[in-house]
């Protein structure tokens, strides 16, 4: 079986700064796959590449073999791929159950018309997509909290959102921009624990992650960018020992430093 | 739609259709046949402005397009006035359309500036397109609406009719905003490139609401011509697009109730105001300013929080 | 007339509408640079500059110099008034209720003029002499040259207040976050307050420089603010270059447009420009998109 | 420098802060640990002002403050890194630093503004990489660098620091609290609220953990490190073993 | 009542209300207040006077704004709310269309104070005006061009009611005097500046130039015209009768030359012309109530309502015999002219209740 997501020769560039500088990688259905690097390496411009709110300077992103940079968001979200956000964005107006219900848009039809004469199919449509996204509440544990504005949520229940949300469209694959940045180290642990549950339920993850504790126990397989170029990808063991990531990015592990990551 | 709204729908439909039994004067008919008119706008536009974010600062251009075309097809070309309307909500509703797809692309004041250009455009071609329009003179003698041998005529007839669409537009109204496509529009205010990512084709809908509520203003604009009876381009100028916005966020831009109390307050207020004269834009003026500065979030939410604290302090 | 010295003509008298609506344009640009708000009442400065001179100098007769001051620093004073009065109080008001609450300002400032100075339409004097020079056939007037040059001085000013000085990037800094804005110690209050007095002032200036051209009532400020905010918004909201080089263009499609095509259409030959320059380009000529995705609308 | 008594904040009717009671020494630094939604941002925020509904008492250097806003006491010498960043994003990263030093430009001269700004840079040669991108186009992490940079051109006498390590790859992390321990070597004033509890615990002298508005647990940093409720609280051990 | 205990004072008698749907505020304003103000003190006078055969009279003055939909209501509000007798005005040709439709349908005699001649021509039954036709404007303009031997002309016009009006007559009457326009340009009624047009009239073979538009332009156009030093006479319209917008034109102003009502010269009027002593009255009655320029614009609400309250003294509070009483009334002299009014004619004045004015020293002078 081929790979779920596969990215050649991408480049991006803003005016002068080259955030992406042609990056080759794959990720494999089921995988959780990571994507480290220094702040500026380029990361989140991969997703947002990915997502299709950039357009591509150069080089192809295919979803299942299929080319899909250059597409709307919305329609790269039709065809399977879903996010989180570096920051949080949740919609704030909106209760929390019609954040995600709003997730299902994409996997329903009813239009205007319909809507305007609210029909019975139509009602029918908006009971299913209320059932599905209680059980994507449910899922991130979130259901108590259904019909409370979005903005009432602490922090780490945001992140919950945006993942319950994103589960909403029944994406393949999801992408995690740093899930667990700013979350205590239970928190984490739990955020650890719903990754991979949304594994088990047959969605691939790649995730941008710089808590290097956690980038290590969850991923499969890494990918290390700096300055918008891959300098190493392998296992967690692999690139953790590797010079130049060393150097650019986890800097010397001496006893001290290393108890600054969140471990 | 929600049970609360669905009662308040049917209340208001009762209260409306009881008025004129009580209230014969055709003054007050008129004045209600206008709160209704606007309404009919306002509606659109607080769907347009309060649930997806976008703002018009041509509405009036629509009200127009709905007017002029209906009253021209029914006078110049003898075409009934029900079927000038269904045509005038074509045209206007593709107009919208053409211009919307460019300009729904912009954010913000420039959205808000592209909307005026477009109804300062339109109005300019009332006052210069005078084979068809009449010119700045304008033209009257505009055929009224007639079903079998009924004629609508009086007062009565049109504050009927008015209200009855108005009770239909609210009703789409509400079950749009309780819906699918009322989720989708809300999420593109709070967060357009975020609504988009998460897989709604913002840009459509942008568009298709932006047309709803130019067919809306149509509509309005259709019954003004058919009830006025004569037509010239000032009612439809950027003024009169500044005070529908004003209506809108005055009653409480995020509720299509709050719309329609803006339309009915500021329609009233200003018959109120003619005792006093000279004074009255003074006082107008006035009203406005406090109404915002103390209730900015417009009546309807305004005063739904006063009663709420009142009853939280008890 | 030559077709050359009717063509010089159509460009002066753009350049004499182009440098009006310039001088308005800057007016909005102040405010929205330091608060994010179109203040639609900007209009009713220039219009309560150009009565207020025309008062002290016709009416009370002071000398013109004084009145030109005076004037400035009175309407300056009503738009501190005015911010006072109805934006200082609110919090965190959207950008919608604003826009509405400078609509209720302008309505009571106009309200007001009326019954200072009544309906009529007034005349100034032109700074120098009314005798137009003549240019290779053409014609344009002193005070044009005055405009021209008052608005020289003004966009100076303006761009090396908010590029340059301190206060002009805490101005700016303001509009960006008013949180942080307080968190670096800034007088978030204060700086609204002086925005808005700066471009009172700036429009009263507009008012007064334009007043023996385009004469002035009480119901003058709408038209002029309609404008205004046309040009700032085909310059890009907060370039002050942009400002005027779009009042040029708007200016000169009008003159152009009523010369050569159709002056019933001239105006809508310019917002049909308008309306394309924005399709192709959505932050205005000089505006950046980028920072404009910054903004809260 | 710093104390707090019985203070209680509110948002609108709900109450956030329950009665806080803490104080930060000269020259100390003192971390604040707590779950999610505790109220460590409540407490910082409520410092500087920017929860205005709060009552209490807060002794900045002897002078109550809790009357006062933001801007006037961030001119006493306080400084916060904001949660949220709260950048001005659509200024440019080097208008962003010196609006940093706003308040100083009155007192101070501008060739000492300027020799700050450099040791900024140095401390993120990316800023100066950047310095005339538009703040809101950093990177999220370069961001957090900014934030941090805006903060100490300020020149503080007390800092606040909202987690500044969040978003900031491991070897800025590292930085970053070499930064805060060259401060404190240098005599400023530290209150530091950081998920990252054990590297917070390592590098203050005293802490306060914080749970639901209320502190239900202080002590010196070392002992409450070795505490067996705030290991599994707030320290876990999990991943340990994968990473070392 | 209060009344039959004090039997010194006498009960009057019951009120007879007139309605009047003046542009008060908004853009035509200029045409508004003056109406306003005359209708206000003819009110207080004639009540001093013991009111019209002891009843007193009582004016509902509604401001229209000079917006038809304004407009429409305070019709309704004054024929159904306040039951008036008989309306006087609207100030605006674009407004008293607007509400034609609803007096003719509720039965009320109209006397418009708006210069269009489409209100009057056809005749509709309940529907009189009293400013001069717009048509006798353009006639009397191209009479004197001929007499000048001016062959050639511009016109420029406002895009308003009375503009495009203007614009109107002037086209359809030139053949009828042999003359031929050479260039016919526009202006919006809030342009500040019509150099643009002004060229192009420049660079034509145009030996005058009309102008026909309303306050603030019909001053930029004079002054436009200096700066281009134009040397073509200047004609415009009689919305130029207020001796206000000749002094606010300044040195620009002089020699324009205008057809209007006696009002503004009637210092120049033989004393036995018939108008002279109505004039004389309203002239300085206003002049001292107010302490302002008469214009003809309040002249044509004086013409107005005295036709009205001549009517309600002779047949009673009857509108449709005040109707009638109107259409047939002959020689009622007015400040616009000498009325015949006829079932024809709803008007009832002809092209010589224009004099052909011209500027002079900032005064309104005979042109010669
Ligand atoms: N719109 C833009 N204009 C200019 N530069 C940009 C823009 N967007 C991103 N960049 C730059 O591109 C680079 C890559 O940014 P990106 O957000 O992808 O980094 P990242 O790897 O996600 O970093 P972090 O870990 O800090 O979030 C950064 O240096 C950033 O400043
Ligand atoms: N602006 C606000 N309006 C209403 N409630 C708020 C607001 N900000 C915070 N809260 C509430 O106050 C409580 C304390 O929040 P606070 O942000 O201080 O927690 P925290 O300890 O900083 O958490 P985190 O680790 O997520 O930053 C939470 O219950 C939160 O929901
Ligand atoms: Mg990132
Ligand atoms: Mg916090």
């Amino acid at each position: 079986m081929g790979s779920i997501l596969r990215i050649e020769k991408l480049e991006k560039s803003f005016g002068g700064v080259t955030a992406v500088d042609g990056i080759d990688f794959e990720v494999n259905p089921h995988q959780i796959k990571a994507l480290i690097g220094p702040n500026g390496a380029g990361k989140t411009t991969i997703f947002n590449l990915i997502s299709g709110i950039y357009p591509v300077t150069s080089g192809t992103i295919r979803f299942k073999e299929q080319i899909i940079d250059g597409l709307k968001p919305y329609i790269i979200a039709e065809k399977g791929i879903s996010r989180t956000f570096q920051n949080v964005q949740v919609f704030e107006d909106m209760s929390i159950l019609e954040n995600v219900m709003l997730g299902r848009h994409c996997r329903t039809r009813s239009g205007f018309l319909a809507a305007a004469l609210n029909l019975r199919k139509t009602r029918a449509e908006e009971k299913r997509i209320r059932e599905y996204s209680l059980e994507m509440l449910s899922f991130v544990g979130l259901e108590a909290k259904r019909d409370e504005a979005a903005s009432n949520l602490v922090f780490q229940q945001q992140k919950l959102l945006e993942i319950a949300r994103a589960l909403a469209t029944e994406p393949e694959l999801i992408l995690l921009d740093e899930p667990v940045a700013g979350l205590s180290v239970p928190e984490t642990d739990e955020m650890v624990q719903l990754i991979y549950r949304i594994r088990e339920i047959g969605i691939t993850i790649l995730l941008v992650e710089h808590d290097m504790g956690m980038v290590m126990q969850v991923s499969e397989e890494v990918v290390v960018l700096n300055s918008g170029q891959v300098i190493a990808e392998g296992t967690p063991r692999q690139v953790q020992n590797n010079e130049a990531v060393i150097t650019a990015y986890l800097g010397e592990r001496e006893t001290e430093n290393a108890n600054y990551t969140k471990s | 739609m929600k049970k609360k709204n669905l009662i308040v729908l049917v209340i208001l439909a009762g209260v409306t259709m009881a008025i004129p039994l009580g209230l014969g004067n055709s003054y007050y008919l008129n004045v209600l046949v206008f709160v209704g008119i606007h309404s009919l706008i306002t509606i659109g536009l607080s769907l347009l402005m309060g649930y997806a974010g976008q703002i018009s600062l041509g509405q009036a251009a629509f009200f127009g397009l709905g007017a002029y075309t209906s009253g021209i097809l029914s006078t110049k070309f003898g075409v009934s006035p029900w079927l000038a309307l269904l045509a005038a909500i074509f045209v206007t509703g593709g107009i919208a359309f053409l211009i919307g797809a460019p300009a729904l692309k912009l954010k913000g004041h420039y959205l808000a500036m592209a909307t005026l250009a477009f109804g300062y455009i339109v109005y300019i071609i009332f006052n210069q397109a005078s084979s068809f329009t009449g010119g700045p003179s304008g033209f009257g003698q505009i055929p009224r609406f007639r079903l079998g041998n009924f004629l609508f005529k009086t007062d009565v007839h049109y504050y009927y009719l008015v209200w009855i669409l108005v009770i239909v537009a609210l009703l789409i109204s509400l079950n749009i905003t309780h819906s699918r496509v009322g989720r989708a529009l809300r999420s593109i205010h709070a967060g357009e490139l975020t609504a988009n990512v998460m897989g709604v084709n913002t840009a459509k809908y942008k568009i298709q609401i932006f047309v709803l509520s130019a067919v809306y203003a149509s509509v309005a604009g259709s019954l003004y011509a058919h009830f006025i009876t004569f037509l010239n381009p000032s009612p439809f100028g950027f003024h009169f697009s500044i005070v529908l916005v004003t209506m809108v966020v005055v009653g409480g831009v995020a509720s299509v109730w709050g719309a329609m109390i803006g339309a009915a307050l500021l329609t009233i207020l200003p018959e109120y105001l003619r005792a006093f004269q000279d004074y009255d834009i003074l006082i107008y003026g006035s009203i406005l300013l406090l109404i915002m500065v103390f209730l900015p979030k417009g009546l309807f939410v305004g005063i739904f929080d006063l009663v709420k604290k009142r009853k939280n302090r008890q | 007339m030559s077709l050359g010295s009717q063509l010089l003509q159509y460009l002066f008298t753009g350049i004499t509408l182009g440098t009006i609506y310039g001088m308005v344009a800057l007016g909005f640009n102040i405010i929205y640079s330091s608060t994010g708000i179109i203040n639609l009442a900007q209009g009713e400065f220039v219009m309560l500059g150009g009565m207020m001179m025309i008062y002290l100098t016709t009416i009370i007769k002071l000398p013109m110099v004084v009145g030109f001051f005076l004037s400035i620093l009175i309407v300056a004073l009503m738009g501190a008034l005015f911010e006072r009065g109805a934006i200082h109080p609110l919090k965190n008001p959207s950008v919608i209720t604003l826009i509405i609450i400078t609509i209720a300002a302008s309505i009571l400032f106009k309200g007001g003029a009326m019954f200072a100075w009544g309906k009529e339409t007034f005349a100034l004097p032109a700074f120098s002499g009314e005798e137009p020079v003549r240019v290779l056939g053409a014609t344009i007037l002193p005070q044009t040259l005055w405009i021209l040059g008052i608005m020289a001085a003004t966009v100076v000013f303006l761009i090396f207040f908010f590029g340059f000085t301190l206060t002009g990037k805490a101005m700016r800094a303001c509009a960006a976050n008013r949180t942080a804005a307080s968190l670096v110690g800034i007088n978030v209050k204060t700086m609204v307050l002086l925005s808005f007095a700066l471009s009172a002032a700036i429009g009263a200036t507009a008012g007064i420089i334009i007043a023996p051209i385009a004469l002035m009532d009480y119901n003058r400020g709408t038209m002029l603010a309609v404008k205004g905010f046309s040009v700032a918004v085909l310059g890009g909201l907060g370039s002050n270059v942009g400002a005027v080089v779009a009042g040029f263009i708007i200016g000169i499609m009008e003159s152009l447009g009523a010369g050569f095509i159709s002056s019933g259409y001239k105006d809508a030959i310019a917002l049909v420009v308008l309306l394309l320059v924005l399709f192709i380009k959505p932050g205005g000529l000089l505006g950046s998109k980028e920072k404009g995705e910054f903004k809260k609308f | 420098m710093l104390t707090i008594r019985n203070l209680k904040s509110y948002y609108g009717r709900m109450q956030a802060l329950k009665g806080v009671s803490l104080h930060v020494e000269e020259g100390e630094v003192v971390s604040l640990i707590g779950a999610n939604g505790a109220g460590k941002t409540t407490l910082l925020n409520s410092i500087v002002g920017l929860v205005s509904s709060r009552t209490g008492q807060i002794l900045f250097s002897d002078t109550d403050i809790i009357q006062r806003n933001p801007r006037q006491i961030i001119r006493m010498g306080v400084s916060l890194v904001p949660e949220g960043r709260q950048l001005f994003a659509p200024l440019t990263v080097i208008e962003n630093l010196i609006l940093g030093a706003y308040q100083r430009y009155r007192k101070d001269k501008k060739s000492e503004i300027k020799s700050d700004l450099e040791k900024v840079f140095v401390l993120f040669p990316i800023l100066k990489e950047r310095k005339s991108q538009i703040a809101g186009t950093l990177s999220g992490g370069e961001q957090q660098m900014l934030a941090i940079g805006r903060s100490l051109m300020a020149k503080p006498k007390l800092i606040l620091m909202d987690e500044p390590s969040m978003g900031l790859a491991p070897l800025i992390t590292t930085q970053i609290f070499q930064i805060i321990s060259e401060l404190h070597k240098q005599g400023t004033t530290i209150l530091l609220v950081e998920q990252n509890a054990e590297a917070a615990l390592r590098i203050s002298s005293r802490a306060y953990v914080i749970e639901t508005g209320r502190v239900v647990l202080q002590g010196m940093s070392q002992e409450l490190l070795h505490n067996q409720e705030v290991r599994r609280a707030y320290l876990g051990r999990e991943y340990k073993e994968v990473w070392e | 009542s209060v009344w039959n205990w004090v039997p010194t004072l006498k009960k009057p008698l019951v009120t007879y209300k007139v309605g009047a749907l003046l542009s008060v505020t908004g853009p035509a304003a200029w045409l508004g207040t003056p109406e306003r103000n005359t209708v206000r003190m003819i009110e207080e006078e004639i009540n001093e006077a013991g009111g019209i055969n002891g009843h007193p009279l009582e004016v509902i003055v509604e401001d229209t704004v000079g917006d038809a939909t304004k407009t429409v209501t305070a019709a309704k509000k004054l024929i159904s709310k306040d039951e008036v007798l008989a309306i006087v005005g609207p100030s605006r040709s674009g407004t008293t269309m607007a509400v034609i439709p609803i007096v003719e349908e509720a039965e009320i005699p109209l006397i418009s104070c708006a210069a269009a001649e489409a209100i009057v021509v056809p005749v509709k039954r309940w529907v009189f005006k009293t400013p001069q036709k717009d048509s006798d404007a353009a006639i009397r303009i191209y009479e004197y061009m001929k007499e000048q031997g001016i062959s050639k002309i511009a016109i420029i016009t406002g895009t308003t009611g009375f503009g495009d009006q203007g614009r109107g007559q002037l086209k359809k009457f030139a053949s009828e005097f042999d003359i031929t326009i050479v260039v016919d340009e526009t202006y919006g009624p809030e342009d500040t500046d019509m150099t643009a047009q002004l060229t192009k009239i420049k660079a034509s073979e145009a030996e005058a130039l009309v102008n026909w538009s309303i306050v603030a332009g019909q001053v930029i156009v004079a002054k436009n015209m200096r700066q281009l030093a134009m040397e073509i006479p200047l004609f415009q319209s009689h919305g130029f009768g207020n001796v206000k917008y000749a002094q606010t034109a300044g040195e620009a102003g002089e020699g324009i030359i205008f057809p209007c009502g006696r009002l503004l010269a009637v210092d120049t009027l033989a004393e036995d012309h018939p108008q002279k002593e109505v004039l004389t009255r309203y002239k300085e009655e206003y002049e001292a109530k107010y302490n302002e320029d008469v214009s003809t614009f309040g002249g044509h609400a004086w013409d107005a309502l005295y036709l009205v309250i001549e009517a309600l003294e002779e047949v009673g509070p009857d509108r449709g015999k005040i109707r009638d009483y109107i259409e047939n009334k002959k020689g009622f002299v007015g400040t616009g002219g000498v009325f015949n009014f006829s079932p024809e004619d709803h008007n009832g004045l002809d092209k010589y209740a224009f004099e052909m004015l011209a500027v002079k020293d900032g005064k309104f002078v005979v042109a010669e």
